[in-house]
């Protein structure tokens, strides 16, 4: 997937040109093509002159990037140990069941992608699930599909 | 709009709490991480359409907003309308028409919105009165769920910025630190490190360069404390964080947020432009002389960042790999230069305790352990919320007086502290004041404050393999203990869970984790293992259930359980459709049978089963 | 550090004993090291004994990245140190001279370290060609820079 | 000089010298597989911990990396306690699992005691033990051209995108300094091959012989500033140069005294 260099040069215009906001360029630029595409990072490792290894370990290291693009809608289902205990796992699995595809993975028309997230911070309503920054609190499995299609 | 001076902060004060008429009803809607997840947005949106309508503004309302968390998050979305406290819980999108109708303009109250106290079976319309509020006492929570969090106005006339007043014109920094160090401020993020030393040591190292961080990370599962005090109370934080760079000598301060905490990120920043138009940050605050800023640093979404020297490297760029700490951070932190890291809560402390002295603070809470500490309470529990007690209140009081038991009359089994650092404490521990001290000894640890109860349809073992599963995951991978004891203490802790494991595993496993607590670089890898050697010191005997017996009592771990369907059910069919192997057969109206080859126990049927119809072995 | 190592090539007759006494002072685990002076004929019967200059601005020092090339400021010889160096041969390919090179037997990398302050070749060279002598500080001759 | 108790006995040492390097140069042997001489410590593979203690501590003890901790005056260290051993011997034998057929590890785990690992192996292991030598290496060369990449138990060393490293310039210091000799390299008919990129060697222009390659002499040219000319020949070559023109230096002047 070809993305136009200038726009990925503007994206990392909007922050200093040096190492430290290595960090926060990736989050813009995951934020603006939600994924971080290959010739993006070679273009930030030049920017903010930092090696290019190390702008690749960083995208590797943090659960926030992704180096394969994404659905377009993001379904975040919190597996926090209050939603643990309050039935995560069978929220979980029901839709990877309705979705057919398994946690971290998209699905083949690129609409949808399932994502674990550690806690929210919104345990007393577990389980949470997010579709696209839309909260959904104290889900019941089998209602989880119905919210997806809901978005 | 500068403020360049305390007069003219006191005087800005004086205006904002003269414009507001306290006859006049406040409408407050908490828009809190629970209430927002139940579309509490909605309700206020709702309030300013019906209120712009009635065209009563002026006459009886004095304002409608938006606050953080009220606390009480079981039964939200909360609307609360002042000077009254009336505590309106469960509000729906079409209660508002009624409640501006009756309450505001005739100033009755809707009984059917009331919380019914389940002891008393009484009505309470004021919140202070419910036994949930009233065994609490805030201070890092004074102002989250009372103030609108984009309002810098809000903050001031609830007498924010004073103790920034005070110590910039009225202390040294000396004098600062020591107030701190009498009040026996300990870290808040769960190491429990005091708060003086640790400002005192750092402005004792030579250097032109200091740097104050505040931790917004709060990485463990079930803690959402932070959250809400970034959220709710932005300004609190920053005005403590003004208060260290006065007391160490700094310039430039960092409030590293996690990813998974966007909302914060927004108020923080709207704290931070608005501190900034009124010249509480940049340059020459007060007039004092001291230049200091604040920049926000957002985390990537790795629980290790919550680690201080992981943190600093996520704030300088690089990937949050921990360093050994035999040279403190507060000698050389980030970027070598001597950095003071506290937690959220503690900076939001800071201004009380300069404000009402820390000879006051020291009187509440134990002697070791003084103040007061935010908890959430989550899991399998009535009132789930966020509350801040004094320390030394026993773990049965916050459990059973302000969180009202377990749900569905369920036993208790265990209540978990610590996240993935701390332990589960049995029923015989209820009665362990909270503290830094009293839960570590017992074999758990207070940590940041998450609290997830447990009842008797939890299993000890899976939550030790849950625990291990994480920290498998959140592990940066860079020493051998943690990248790899941790992994084979999971693996170790899975085959038990799938009744494959003997008894010399289960002394491999205690032998091992005495290896990952000594030999790992930093505290993720050293307290990893606490998970799984407190739920074995207290709950050996389900841990002998799985290896001897192949048994799981708390019906959890999917290979030692068996689903049936009992008399109770009504054939509504919902387990059937839910069931993903469609091992459920049966007609409506009809018993239904569950087909245990086929059934992979998921736990998808018991889940939706609303009649208690299916049992577990 | 008044001592300076002296060649006087025209002395030199080629009988390489030097070579061996370099090679056998750098035995390792009972077998000798490759030679770091190579008496090499120029002309008929004629020989320059060549080994490392020591240079001031050393070319080796500068070309190592690993900062394994360090001068002994007492001998005044350039030493390696075999802990740091990492093998890279950088230094083997920057000396001017070809005067850094690589011992096969022991797979490592070799240059002259004036046998800490007391040459073996100078000590064995039956002509004199090779000397390790007090220099008066003025007149030491200017160093050879790379 | 301070003074430190090691094993039993006092030890001068210099104040924030690294334990490690006082314990090597007391004779003492302790494990240390991610420790290099050209690099920083790290403290990854935790085989050097070592026991501390202070008189004013009254007992109370706490093990540290040696590698990582400076000596302080009055600092009573141990090097073969029964819970340092007990340690080394668990470590080893998680390494064992990691790394069953790497001889450097077996090797190591035997000396202490450890035959077999007691725990189920790694899934298609391989011989690296995250010792990040190599990464650390390229760092200090200035080029850093492979990393650590992932996190946690899935963490290995490689170049971006599994592709050829761009930053690389083939010096192979990785491939040298590391400890079990997992990074594989080849140089054939004047080509050298290194994380599946391929560099030319520089061949001496009088004698063919290849030393180092064209992109790591560009780089010691711009960085280190040697001249470009001293890469043309190999040092077998430039030896006999130095003779012959030292010899004909020699031969003038004696043509000139007679």
């Amino acid at each position: 997937m070809e993305h136009d260099i200038n726009k990925i040069r503007e994206v990392i215009s909007r922050s200093p040109a040096d190492p430290s906001s290595l960090i926060t360029v990736l989050q813009d630029i995951q934020r603006e093509f939600h994924y971080l595409p290959c010739e993006a990072l070679k273009e930030t490792a030049k920017a903010l002159y930092v090696p290019l290894s190390k702008v690749f370990s960083a995208s590797t290291f943090y659960n926030a990037f992704s180096l394969t693009p994404r659905g377009e809608n993001i379904i975040r289902v919190c597996q926090g140990t209050a939603c643990h205990i309050r039935g995560a796992d069978q929220l979980l699995e029901q839709l990877e069941i309705g979705l057919k595809i398994k946690a971290g993975q998209t699905t083949p028309d690129m609409k949808y992608t399932i994502e674990i997230v550690n806690c929210v911070g919104a345990c007393a309503m577990a389980p949470v699930m997010i579709v696209n920054n839309k909260y959904h609190a104290n889900v019941r499995c089998d209602r989880a599909m119905r919210l997806v299609k809901r978005g | 709009m500068r403020v360049d001076s305390v007069e003219k902060l006191d005087r800005l004060r004086d205006d904002y709490r003269k414009a507001i008429d306290t006859q006049k009803k406040r409408i407050a809607v908490c828009l809190g991480p629970g209430c927002l997840a139940m579309g509490s947005d909605v309700i206020l949106k709702e309030f300013k359409k019906v209120l712009a309508d009635k065209k009563i503004k002026d006459v009886t309302v004095e304002s409608v907003k938006k606050t953080g968390c009220h606390g009480f998050c079981a039964r939200g979305p909360l609307v609360v309308i002042e000077p009254e406290g009336i505590f309106y819980t469960r509000v729906k999108k079409n209660h508002v028409a009624d409640i501006v109708e009756k309450t505001l303009i005739n100033g009755e109250i809707i009984s059917k919105l009331l919380y019914i106290d389940p002891q008393s079976k009484k009505q309470i319309t004021d919140y202070r009165e419910i036994p949930f509020y009233s065994h609490q006492q805030r201070i890092s929570l004074r102002n989250v769920g009372q103030i609108d969090p984009d309002s810098i106005g809000d903050y001031i006339s609830s007498g924010g910025y004073s103790a920034m007043a005070k110590a910039l014109t009225s202390m040294t920094s000396q004098e600062v630190i020591d107030e701190v160090t009498k009040s026996g401020l300990r870290g808040r993020g769960g190491a429990g490190f005091p708060t003086g030393r640790k400002w005192e040591t750092c402005a004792g190292v030579e250097s032109d360069t200091r740097y104050v961080i505040c931790n917004g990370d709060e990485g463990d599962p079930g803690a959402f404390m932070d959250r809400c005090i970034m959220e709710g109370d932005p300004h609190s934080v920053l005005e403590g964080m003004i208060i260290c760079a006065h007391a160490i000598g700094s310039r430039q301060g960092y409030i590293y947020v996690r990813e998974e905490y966007p909302l914060a990120v927004i108020n923080l920043q709207t704290a931070i432009d608005a501190a900034r138009e009124y010249g509480f940050l940049g340059e020459n605050i007060l007039g004092t002389g001291l230049n200091f800023d604040i920049k926000i640093s957002r985390g990537g979404g790795a629980f290790v960042c919550g680690e201080s020297s992981a943190l600093m490297k996520s704030v300088a760029g690089e990937v949050g790999e921990p360093r050994a700490k035999y040279i403190r951070s507060v000698v050389k932190g980030l970027r070598d230069q001597p950095t003071v890291l506290n937690n959220v809560e503690s900076f939001a402390t800071v201004p009380v305790i300069l404000n009402k002295g820390g000879e006051w603070f020291a009187s509440v809470g134990t002697k070791k352990s003084t103040g007061t500490k935010a908890f959430s309470l989550a899991g399998k529990i009535n009132n789930t919320g966020l509350i801040e007690v004094p320390m030394g209140v026993t773990l049965r009081e916050i459990i059973y007086d302000i969180g009202d038991g377990i749900p569905k009359g369920r036993k208790f089994k265990a209540v978990q502290t610590g996240g993935p650092s701390g332990g589960c404490l049995p029923e015989d521990k209820l009665d362990l004041p909270v503290d830094f001290d009293t839960l570590t000894e017992a074999g758990s640890m207070m940590g940041s404050g998450g609290m997830v109860i447990m009842d008797d349809r939890t299993c000890m073992v899976e939550v030790a393999r849950y625990f291990l599963e994480f920290l498998v995951f959140e592990s940066c991978g860079k020493c051998v203990p943690c990248r790899e004891g941790l992994y084979q203490l999971y693996r170790l802790c899975t085959k038990i869970c799938e009744g494959e494991a003997t008894e010399d595993d289960l002394e491999s496993m205690e032998r091992l984790s005495k290896t990952i607590q000594i030999g790992s670089l930093c505290g993720l890898g050293q307290s990893g293992p606490n998970p799984f050697i407190s739920t074995v010191k207290y709950f050996r005997d389900e841990y002998l259930a799985h290896i001897r017996d192949k048994k799981c009592p708390g019906g959890v771990c999917r290979k030692l359980i068996t689903y049936r369907i009992n008399d109770k059910c009504t054939g509504c069919l919902a387990c059937l459709d839910v069931c993903p192997v469609d091992a459920i057969t049966g007609k409506k109206k009809e018993i239904h049978v569950i087909n245990t080859e086929i059934c992979d126990r998921c736990g998808a049927c018991y889940a939706v089963c609303t009649f208690d119809a299916i049992d577990i072995e | 550090m008044n001592y300076r190592f002296v060649v006087n090539p025209s002395l030199c007759t080629g009988c390489r004993t030097c070579e061996l006494a370099c090679a056998f002072y750098h035995t390792k685990n009972k077998k000798p090291g490759r030679s770091r002076i190579y008496p090499i004929a120029h002309a008929p019967d004629k020989f320059v004994p060549v080994t490392c200059l020591q240079c001031d601005d050393a070319a080796c020092a500068r070309s190592c990245c690993f900062d394994a090339l360090k001068r002994n400021e007492i001998t005044g010889a350039i030493e390696l140190n075999l802990e740091k160096c990492v093998k890279c041969r950088a230094c083997v390919a920057a000396c001017p001279f070809g005067c850094a090179l690589i011992d096969e037997v022991h797979d490592e990398i070799i240059k002259c370290d004036l046998c800490g302050g007391n040459p073996a070749c100078a000590a064995f060279c039956p002509t004199k060609a090779l000397e390790y002598k007090k220099i008066e500080v003025k007149a030491a001759p200017a160093r050879q820079t790379a | 000089m301070i003074d430190i108790q090691l094993n039993g006995k006092m030890v001068k040492a210099e104040e924030g010298e690294m334990l490690l390097s006082i314990i090597r140069r007391e004779g003492i042997d302790i494990p240390a597989l991610c420790d290099h001489e050209a690099i920083e410590p790290c403290g990854a593979c935790r085989l050097c911990m070592v026991e501390i203690t202070r008189k004013e501590w009254e007992g109370w003890k706490k093990h540290v990396t040696s590698c990582l901790y400076p000596a302080e005056d009055g600092l009573i260290v141990n090097t073969h306690t029964e819970q340092v051993m007990e340690i080394r011997r668990t470590i080893l034998d998680l390494y064992l699992a990691r790394c069953p057929n790497s001889k450097v590890i077996q090797k190591l785990a035997e000396e202490h005691g450890v035959v077999k690992t007691s725990f189920e192996k790694i899934p298609d292991a391989d011989n690296c033990i995250m010792c990040y030598a190599c990464t650390r290496i390229c760092e200090v060369l200035g080029r850093s051209a492979i990393s650590a990449v992932y996190r946690g138990h899935d963490k290995v060393i490689a170049p971006p995108f599994g592709e050829e490293p761009p930053d690389c310039i083939g010096c192979l210091s990785c491939a040298m300094i590391c400890p079990t000799d997992v990074i594989p390299w080849q140089d054939e008919n004047g080509v050298r091959t290194i994380w599946k990129k391929k560099f030319d060697m520089i061949a001496c222009e009088k004698c063919g012989k290849e030393i180092i390659t064209r992109d790591f002499a560009d780089y010691l040219i711009s960085s280190r500033n040697i001249p470009e000319d001293y890469f043309k020949i190999c040092d077998d070559c430039k030896r006999i140069d130095l003779a012959n023109k030292m010899g004909s230096i020699i031969l003038q002047a004696e043509e000139a005294a007679l």
